[in-house]
């Protein structure tokens, strides 16, 4: 295959999509025929009626799971896993289904575009030759140290390339950041990890080979780190067969997320004491096993932390039993339980559990997962603190220009960290983004990359895959709309800007720079398929969707004195003021960044089932207290803002906690998402945890009735889900 | 009131307009049945007489007929393959879209005349592969121009093929008069 | 009851015994009270030419709604789709099936008087069997636009009727909604025979009487009728077998109706009984509509205050009264088995019936169905009443849709799968409920002064086989057997 | 629940091939609930989205809808397993006799449930009969781009193997018989027969936690029979006799 | 061949009618020649008339016999032209037929009951008919075709008989 893909001049055949639609019967379009445009040259792999498939790999988070895409006749028409792909096997998520929704929305930027104000919508189309000069100038009349690029949370190509360019001419290096990232508690996580077990990675969980899982506060089933490779683990640990038994999963949260929904058990722990029960179960399951107590856990005393996490001690001792008698026992600290004042210390005492399992590397257990080809370390995205320290310099008027890719920092962001304000200080914004949201309308200029689906790239797995994985992508369609890969217009600005620039980027165009960067695989033993020479490797590498080693490669953590070490949990420290702890949680359908795509706003939320808008879920009891009603309107206020959301009785959430799904409230982002739901991110006050980041679930908030209503589309029906009908069947 | 509209309705006058009005309604909707019914003229008077004439299989130009639902049109480069070694090509009237295609890379916009409506799924390979013969359904292509299509494609036209074709073999009944083979 | 109906008899009745005078019985008997024909055909056209301007104003405004709640309503719908009802899941079905049901059970009402009171020879029918007929005939017009309405794609809803086609295709008579297109058009065309039959020697003799386009009118519909011997035995021996071979028909039709329902796998609607407790329900509301037209016509068109009397009223109210009984009995059965032998989906639809965010309607159903009824049409004079009568009849019609209205979008609301259950709010199907409601009125108006809505040579037949006999002191009515 | 076996005298009545051809089994241990064969279904299949108001007002077209009940109350309140139903592709279907124009037919041939939209009429009976609630109706115009000007760009993705629904027709669940079309006519092509596995349900492809497994039940070797054998398998509203050809699995 | 003559005899009454009838009948008038015209039914017997024939109810027989074959072919034959299978039930429904053949019986029988009015008594006919508009005011006319020679003669009974008005017949227009 030569470089020059014929693909990329796929036709738009607009005819067929007019045919599909055509007459039912009755009211139909007003004329039977349809004319319909012909290739202008058949690509030789291609026959008319007949779908092509092209491996490549989702963008929709940062999991970097591969898909295969149906295409016919320039159409990309649904998206599946890619089988062998050993973050996903085949799976798929809803986000990564409603990719296409993303790819022919109805809101792209379609050109060019430059900003007449900023904010404002009026914009100017200007030719791409204009745009890579601007971009050229951009780089050129500013000194180095006032460049900045800020990424999404992928570890791709572009971000391989940025990078290159910053060591070569001392820009500023590219800052990645994802809200996704931020729930999570990513830096948390791997800040732990170093602690405990020495290395700063994100760990990886082996679900499937596990008997019990001990999950405090991981929503590993919704969004968190590689949602289809976990539920995959899921799966197989719910899964009996000959070999192992099914499998009993508790989880430690306030409030009933769709992962503890699945739990057999759901323990509703006081926010910010999971640390404290993580010790306290250590403690008691030693003291099962009657093995000398290590010293993490010696400190802590059970009967006190049952009283201040609200889980009875015999529950505790129970589970506790359940977790040393398992032979294969695990615990996972994620989500909400890390968004705490306390989260280091939280992410440490769950870590440690593993060690006390002596789970340590075996099936069941903890690891590493392996680090990606082309790259040697985990690349962690930015902490909430590192984001707040780069909002300062641009207050600061450190940045000349600041380039945004991938990410939408004026909505994902906390707005107490005031990205909006801090902008007005840079000299020049030029955002990159496909569609156009918030961020978009602060960018001077918006030169629209290509839709995932239509660009070329690789990305590595940063979790969720037993092996080494760069997964590879490659445009499905051609592009639909006049937009243009990043990557093409960086590298033909750096020839145009020239000297260091030109020198770090010899490249003629985003193919070249990638071939570049997978010919170190060539030659490479052990992987899926091994090619002779670069342009076989790269047939293959499309063919497959990536390139991964055959052998599963988890590094086993080494933490000989993991439990021997003090851990310090502290009391949760909550800011604000109120009666209520506010609890974000991304929306499993939505996502961070969902909102703009319709069938991701229709599908129903797995734990409420509302559609098309954002909630507050109340437990009953406390809303009756209260006088709230489903419905009714209620003002959250924080230290930071407040908003104005609609009830959800929820009846599974701790009386003094309220949850707000995060991925709604956009005030751009296409007609789908603009001016729908609200956002809880302007609740976030500037708090965080000991590793930075952002203590998302240690608020306090007042709750204020509206006396307005809002009917909240629900899937659900109101009057049969509480066993009004006797339950159901089962 | 009425009575004097009646009245005056039933003068040889009322009776002409009367007659006039039905007449208008009545030949404007049939103006516009006939107006949604006609297909727009195809960009090129495409002679598939001629070409059948020298010999080219219909698979040549829609070979997809061989292996799925549709035959496809042939593209540009098909065409022009041939015809850029025909002197005629750069002078004929006729064939001024196709080199202005090729000039502009512009596609042709031919105009599909047999098409079944969107709600039937209709496969060409296995009528091809149950031996069907492109004339049995799309008529002798050696006396057209234009391809137009020989008989009415509806359902009973469908189905009266696939009634004979099954007859005396109840497994075959059954697959080729389901519902669910062409409508789903 | 019959003891008590004996007493109010007495009662009420004034010169009781032999004092009864002959006057009394010209007062309280149209039959008694005969009149020349010429002059009782005068009347009867005069009642179709007076028209004041009220009539006009009423014509017009109901025009209006019809072109708005029908015409336009309905063009939007067909055009929009059903997304402006109200119609959901899992309530499929709304008040366009719940006034299909209520339009066809008014319907019942003319068949039941003309063609069931006919064969039993009840001669106070004769003055109101076309105004009970005309009503049959529009309410089923009324049936039919509503069914239509009820459609997702209307334009295609000749597939369901049998017809020679391309595709070797015929109706699905597996399907209760085929039996009732069958069962609706027989009962349509055979009750709108029905009306004309008799209409024929009365469209003759307003011919024989107009002038002008009228003239042309009635010409053209009386077919040449003479009155010869030959045509009044012809049509005499179609309206015998008319009448008695609509009943079985007009029981078909709200049978099969009820069939829609109790043939689905539905809780509550799968009853044997829904049958004959459709059939009563349907009489119910017919009765209540036939006493609230002929109280409007009464009192508002010329001379009818001659053709109906209080004696009419109050046979109606009586048989208001026993079909009230019969309809409180059926909906017993269908409760109490139901009830009692019900599974957990059924149980939980008759508390959610009573108990629902509705259950105001159940209640009010009951109270204007049964108790209402019950406490007035008992008293001979009250039922003698015309605007009593109209009043109990008017809240029988709103209890009958109340009841229709429950058996469909309410019950719709309950099913198996509780996940699904929701509650039901019409939408666009108020106006055109109101406007089939406008254009069943408006075409009773219209036709209240294109045709002579007393049927005047059945009129006079009566009135010849009436007579008063003395038995020793006793002054009683006699009827002499015509037929 | 009533078993089959219990009711031998019935069960001898039933006419070979109503025990199905094509089944689906559904582990509802497994299911997360997270909808990602939700939104592959309306992919496939061109389901149309109907946005917020309708969809609150029970319009929403999904074909497969994931049932979740509550018992209980805080703190010991628990959510039941998440209970994904689609068409049950009954073998004794109540919505298909009820359908006058016979648009609601079953096929002989693969022994699905079919709804024939361009016969529809609208009337709805099929809905309301269907015990399962699985019906979904075009309640509007949601596929034309005439009213909706975002469908100009968003049918670019409608699947041409699926017909596109305009208003007034009712829809559900086909068990993707055009992947089914598409995988006979591919294996007639090369002489042999569908293998098990060798294509599935849109659904069954997507779901993260392999819950849901589709094939040959009238093959007792294939994944879908072995795994509908176990006890713990039960049908939706069996004692319907309905004949459902989708199994759920309950419980650990 | 003598010329005939049309006479139009207007009764108030029964009674005088039907004696006139009689003396007609005296006179030499046979039935066949006589036909009564009145304004409501009038049944033979009270004028002392022969019986009418009518074919109504044969016709409504035939027509239920045709509405009952017809129910047969959308019943049994229908659903075998395209066999499709519903809800495990056989291709014929059963029960549901009855249904059908019910409401097709009797829509048959309805519709040749009512058509056969029309037939037997020759509608619509919009031709000049004999006729008295005072009929439809409840009088009975009685329609004598009589050899020209006899018109004086009977109308001279008529009258005497109690005869409103006797008069020639002309054929008019409705």
């Amino acid at each position: 295959m030569s470089k020059n893909f014929s693909r990329r001049d796929f036709l738009k055949l607009a005819g067929v999509g007019a045919a599909t639609t055509a007459v039912l019967t009755g009211c139909g379009p007003a004329s039977k025929y349809v004319t319909r445009q012909q290739y202008l040259e058949m690509p030789e792999y291609n026959y008319n009626g007949q779908s092509t498939y092209y491996a490549t790999t989702c963008r929709e988070c940062a999991a970097a799971c591969g898909l295969v895409v149906r295409t016919m006749q320039g159409r990309a028409l649904k998206v599946d896993g890619t089988a062998n792909h050993p973050v996903n096997f085949g799976k798929t998520c809803a986000r990564g289904q409603a990719a296409l929704h993303g790819l022919y929305n109805p809101d792209r930027v379609t050109d060019p575009v430059q900003r007449t104000a900023r904010g404002g919508d009026a914009t100017t189309i200007m030719g791409w030759d204009a745009a890579v000069q601007t971009v050229a100038d951009a780089l050129k009349n500013n000194q180095p140290s006032e460049i900045a690029f800020l990424m999404g949370m992928a570890p791709d190509h572009l971000f391989d390339l940025v990078t290159d360019l910053a060591k070569t001419t001392g820009i500023n290096a590219p800052v990645r950041f994802g809200a996704l990232g931020a729930f999570e508690s990513r830096t948390t996580l791997s800040k732990a990890s170093e602690v405990v077990f020495g290395q700063a990675s994100i760990p990886f969980f082996d679900m499937g080979g596990a008997d019990v899982v001990f999950s405090f506060g991981a929503n590993f089933l919704e969004t968190w780190l590689s949602p289809v490779a976990y539920t995959r683990g899921f799966s197989n640990m719910r899964r009996a067969n000959h070999t192992k038994q099914r499998g009993y999963f508790v989880q430690f949260e306030p409030r009933m997320s769709q992962t503890a929904a699945k739990a057999d058990e759901w323990i509703p722990v006081v926010p910010g004491t999971e640390g404290l029960v993580a010790l306290a179960i250590g403690k008691l399951a030693a003291e099962a096993r009657g093995v000398s107590m290590p010293r993490a856990f010696a400190g802590v005393d059970a009967a006190d932390v049952a009283v201040r996490s609200g889980v009875k001690l015999e529950t505790l001792e129970r589970l506790a039993g359940m977790f040393a008698n398992s032979a294969s026992a695990l615990a996972v600290p994620g989500g909400a339980a890390l968004g705490q004042s306390n989260g280091l210390g939280t992410a440490e005492a769950v870590l440690t559990l593993n060690a006390l399992a002596d789970n340590l590397g075996k099936p069941g257990g903890v690891s590493f997962s392996p680090v990606s080809p082309l790259n040697d370390e985990y690349h962690r995205p930015a902490s909430m603190k590192e984001m707040q320290d780069f909002i300062q310099q641009m207050a600061a008027g450190k940045f000349k220009v600041l380039f945004v890719h991938g990410v939408n920092p004026a909505f994902e962001l906390p707005a107490s960290l005031d990205f909006a304000g801090a902008s007005a200080n840079v000299g020049q914004i030029i955002s990159f983004s496909t569609f156009p949201d918030e961020t978009a309308l602060l960018a001077d200029y918006v030169f629209p990359d290509h839709h995932s689906l239509e660009s070329w790239g690789y990305q590595r797995a940063a979790t969720g895959a037993a092996q080494s994985v760069l997964s590879g992508a490659q445009p499905v369609v051609s592009p639909y709309f006049n937009t243009r890969s990043t990557v093409d217009v960086l590298l033909a600005a750096a020839q145009l800007a020239g000297g260091d620039f030109a020198t770090a980027l010899p490249f003629a165009d985003e193919y070249e720079f990638i071939q570049n960067k997978v010919s170190v695989l060539v030659g490479e033993a052990g992987g899926l398929f091994s090619a002779p020479d670069l342009p076989t490797f790269i047939a293959y590498f499309q063919q497959h969707g990536g390139w991964w080693k055959t052998e599963a490669g988890f590094v086993t953590p080494s933490a000989p004195d993991a439990l021997n070490r003090n851990i310090n949990v502290s009391e949760a420290q909550f800011a604000g003021e109120g009666e209520f702890v506010l609890l974000p949680f991304v929306s499993p359908t939505l996502g961070e960044a969902g909102a703009n795509k319709p069938w991701l706003q229709e599908l129903a939320d797995p734990t409420t089932t509302v559609m098309w808008n954002t909630w507050v879920e109340i437990n009953p009891v406390t809303a009756h207290e209260l006088g709230l009603e489903n419905d009714d309107v209620v003002k959250i206020v924080s230290e930071a803002g407040e908003l104005e959301v609609p009830v959800y009785l929820y009846p599974a959430i701790r009386p003094d906690v309220i949850a707000i799904p995060f991925g709604q409230g956009h005030t751009a982002y296409g007609r789908y998402a603009a001016g729908r739901g609200a956002n809880p991110a302007k609740l976030m006050g500037p708090h965080f945890n000991e590793a930075g980041d952002i203590a998302f679930a240690g608020m306090k908030v007042k709750l204020e009735k509206t006396g307005r209503q809002q009917f909240l589309s629900r899937l659900e029906s109101r009057m049969g889900v509480y066993g009004e009908g006797m339950g159901e069947e089962h | 009131m009425i009575k004097r509209i009646f009245d005056w309705l039933r003068q040889p006058l009322g009776l002409v307009a009367v007659g006039i009005a039905f007449l208008a309604l009545f030949s404007l909707a049939a103006y516009g049945i006939y107006y949604t019914q006609q297909p727009p003229a195809q960009p090129i008077q495409f002679p598939h007489k001629t070409h059948v004439a020298f010999g080219i299989q219909c698979l040549y130009c829609h070979p997809g007929a061989e292996r799925g639902p549709s035959p496809g049109l042939p593209s540009t480069a098909k065409c022009w393959a041939c015809h850029q070694q025909i002197a005629k090509t750069q002078t004929s009237l006729l064939l001024a879209p196709l080199v202005e295609s090729v000039r502009t890379g512009v596609p042709v916009q031919w105009v599909p005349v047999a098409q079944v409506p969107d709600f039937v799924q209709y496969n060409h390979r296995p009528h091809i592969a149950a031996g069907l013969n492109c004339e049995d359904c799309h008529g002798d292509l050696t006396k057209m121009t234009i391809y137009e299509n020989p008989q009415v494609m509806n359902m009973g036209w469908c189905l009266n093929c696939h009634k004979e074709k099954s007859a005396g073999n109840p497994e075959l009944e059954t697959k080729l008069l389901d519902c669910g083979t062409c409508h789903y | 009851m019959t003891y008590n109906q004996q007493r109010s008899d007495k009662v009420s009745a004034p010169h009781a015994g032999h004092h009864k005078t002959e006057e009394h019985f010209r007062e309280q008997h149209l039959m008694l009270d005969p009149m020349p024909r010429g002059q009782m055909n005068d009347m009867v056209m005069d009642s179709m030419h007076t028209t004041s301007w009220k009539f006009w104003v009423v014509f017009a405004i109901l025009s209006a709604i019809v072109a708005w709640g029908l015409f336009y309503s309905w063009g939007k719908m067909i055009l929009e789709g059903l997304g402006i009802a109200g119609v959901n899941r899992p309530a499929y079905w709304g008040i366009f099936l719940v006034n299909t049901v209520f339009w066809i059970g008014i319907s019942h009402a003319g068949t039941f008087i003309s063609a069931i009171l006919r064969v039993f020879k009840a001669e106070f029918r004769r003055p109101f069997t076309r105004a009970a007929e005309l009503m049959t005939t529009f309410g089923l017009i009324q049936a039919g636009f509503s069914i239509f309405m009820h459609m997702g794609r209307v334009w295609l809803s000749y597939w369901l009727f049998p017809y020679p086609n391309e595709r070797g295709l015929w109706p699905n008579f597996h399907s209760p909604l085929s039996w009732d297109l069958l069962a609706i058009t027989t009962y349509l065309l055979s009750s709108t025979m029905y009306l004309f039959l008799p209409l024929i020697p009365d469209l003759a003799m307003a011919r024989d009487r107009s002038t002008g386009w009228r003239k042309t009118f009635y010409k053209v519909l009386a077919l040449g009728f003479r009155g010869t011997e030959g045509e009044w035995v012809h049509l005499r021996n179609a309206m015998n077998i008319f009448a008695f071979a609509i009943i079985p028909v007009m029981f078909s039709v709200h049978t099969i109706v009820s069939w829609d329902f109790a043939a689905a796998t539905r809780p509550g609607w799968s009853s044997t009984i829904f049958g004959p407790y459709f059939v009563v329900g349907a009489l119910h509301s017919g009765m209540g509509a036939v006493v609230m037209v002929l109280a409007i016509v009464r009192g508002t068109m010329k001379n009818m205050k001659y053709f109906i009397r209080p004696e009419h009223f109050e046979a109606i109210g009586k048989l208001m009264l026993i079909i009230s009984m019969a309809w409180a009995y059926f909906f017993f059965n269908d409760y109490l088995v139901q009830w009692y032998g019900g599974d957990k989906w059924t149980k939980q639809l008759l508390h959610y019936h009573e108990a629902g965010p509705l259950g105001w309607m159940w209640f009010l159903m009951l109270i204007v169905n049964i108790a209402i009824p019950w406490a007035v049409l008992w008293n001979k004079k009250w039922r003698s009443t015309p605007w009593i009568t109209f009043t109990v009849g008017l809240l029988i019609n709103v209890g009958m849709w109340l009841e229709r209205y429950i058996i469909i979008p309410i019950s719709l609301s309950i099913n198996r799968m509780p996940f699904t259950w929701r509650l039901y709010q019409p939408g666009i199907e108020i106006p055109l409920g109101i406007g089939t409601l406008a254009f069943f009125i408006l075409l009773y108006m219209a036709a209240s002064r294109l045709i002579p809505l007393v049927p005047v040579w059945e009129v006079q037949e009566g009135q010849m086989a009436h007579s008063l006999k003395k038995f020793g002191r006793e002054t009683v009515v006699t009827v002499s057997e015509l037929e | 629940m009533m078993n089959k076996s219990n009711i031998p005298e019935v069960g001898a009545n039933f006419a070979e091939g109503e025990q199905g051809k094509w089944g689906m089994v559904i582990d509802r241990d497994l299911c997360t609930g997270c909808q990602a064969c939700v939104a592959a279904c309306s992919m496939e299949n061109n389901v149309a989205f109907v946005g917020e108001e309708d969809s609150g007002y029970g319009r929403s077209m999904h074909w497969i809808r994931i049932e979740r009940f509550w018992e209980g109350e805080y703190p010991e309140v628990k959510m039941t397993s998440q209970q994904p139903v689609l068409c049950q592709q009954c073998g004794h279907a109540p919505c298909e006799p009820v359908c006058p124009p016979f648009a609601a037919v079953h096929s002989q041939a693969e022994q699905l449930n079919l709804q024939v939209y361009n016969r529809c009429v609208g009337t709805r009976y099929c809905a309301n009969n269907c015990p399962y609630q699985v019906r979904v109706f075009n309640w509007r115009d949601y596929t034309d781009d005439r009213l909706d000007p975002a469908l100009v760009t968003l049918k670019n993705q409608y699947n041409p193997d699926v017909t596109v629904r305009r208003r007034g027709v009712m829809e559900k669940c086909t068990f993707c018989i055009q992947r089914i079309h598409k995988a006979q006519d591919k294996a007639k092509s090369e002489g042999r027969e569908v293998a098990d596995g060798e294509f599935t349900t849109a659904c069954a492809q997507a779901c993260p936690a392999n819950a849901i497994t589709f094939g040959r039940v009238d093959n007792p070797e294939s994944l879908v029979s072995q795994l509908a054998g176990q006890n713990r398998g039960s049908k939706l509203l069996e004692e319907l006799g309905t004949l459902p050809q989708v199994t759920y699995l309950n419980g650990g | 061949m003598t010329e005939e003559k049309s006479l139009l005899a207007v009764f108030t009454d029964l009674d005088p009618a039907a004696d006139a009838i009689e003396h007609l009948r005296t006179l030499g008038v046979h039935d066949d020649c006589m036909n009564i015209i009145s304004g409501i039914p009038v049944t033979e017997a009270m004028l002392g008339r022969p019986s009418q024939w009518t074919n109504v109810p044969r016709l409504a027989l035939g027509g239920a016999i045709l509405g009952f074959l017809a129910g047969m072919f959308l019943a049994f034959l229908s659903p075998t032209m395209y066999a499709i299978q519903v809800g495990g039930q056989g291709f014929v429904a059963g029960p549901p037929s009855v249904v059908v053949l019910f409401e097709l019986t009797m829509l048959g029988m309805l519709l040749s009951t009512f058509l056969g009015v029309f037939l037997d008594s020759y509608f619509p006919s919009y031709r000049p008919m004999k006729y008295v508009t005072e009929v439809s005011d409840g009088k009975i006319a009685i329609l004598i075709e009589c050899p020209d020679a006899d018109e004086k003669k009977l109308t001279d009974a008529l009258k005497k008989l109690g005869a409103e008005s006797v008069q020639p017949a002309e054929a008019q227009h409705l």
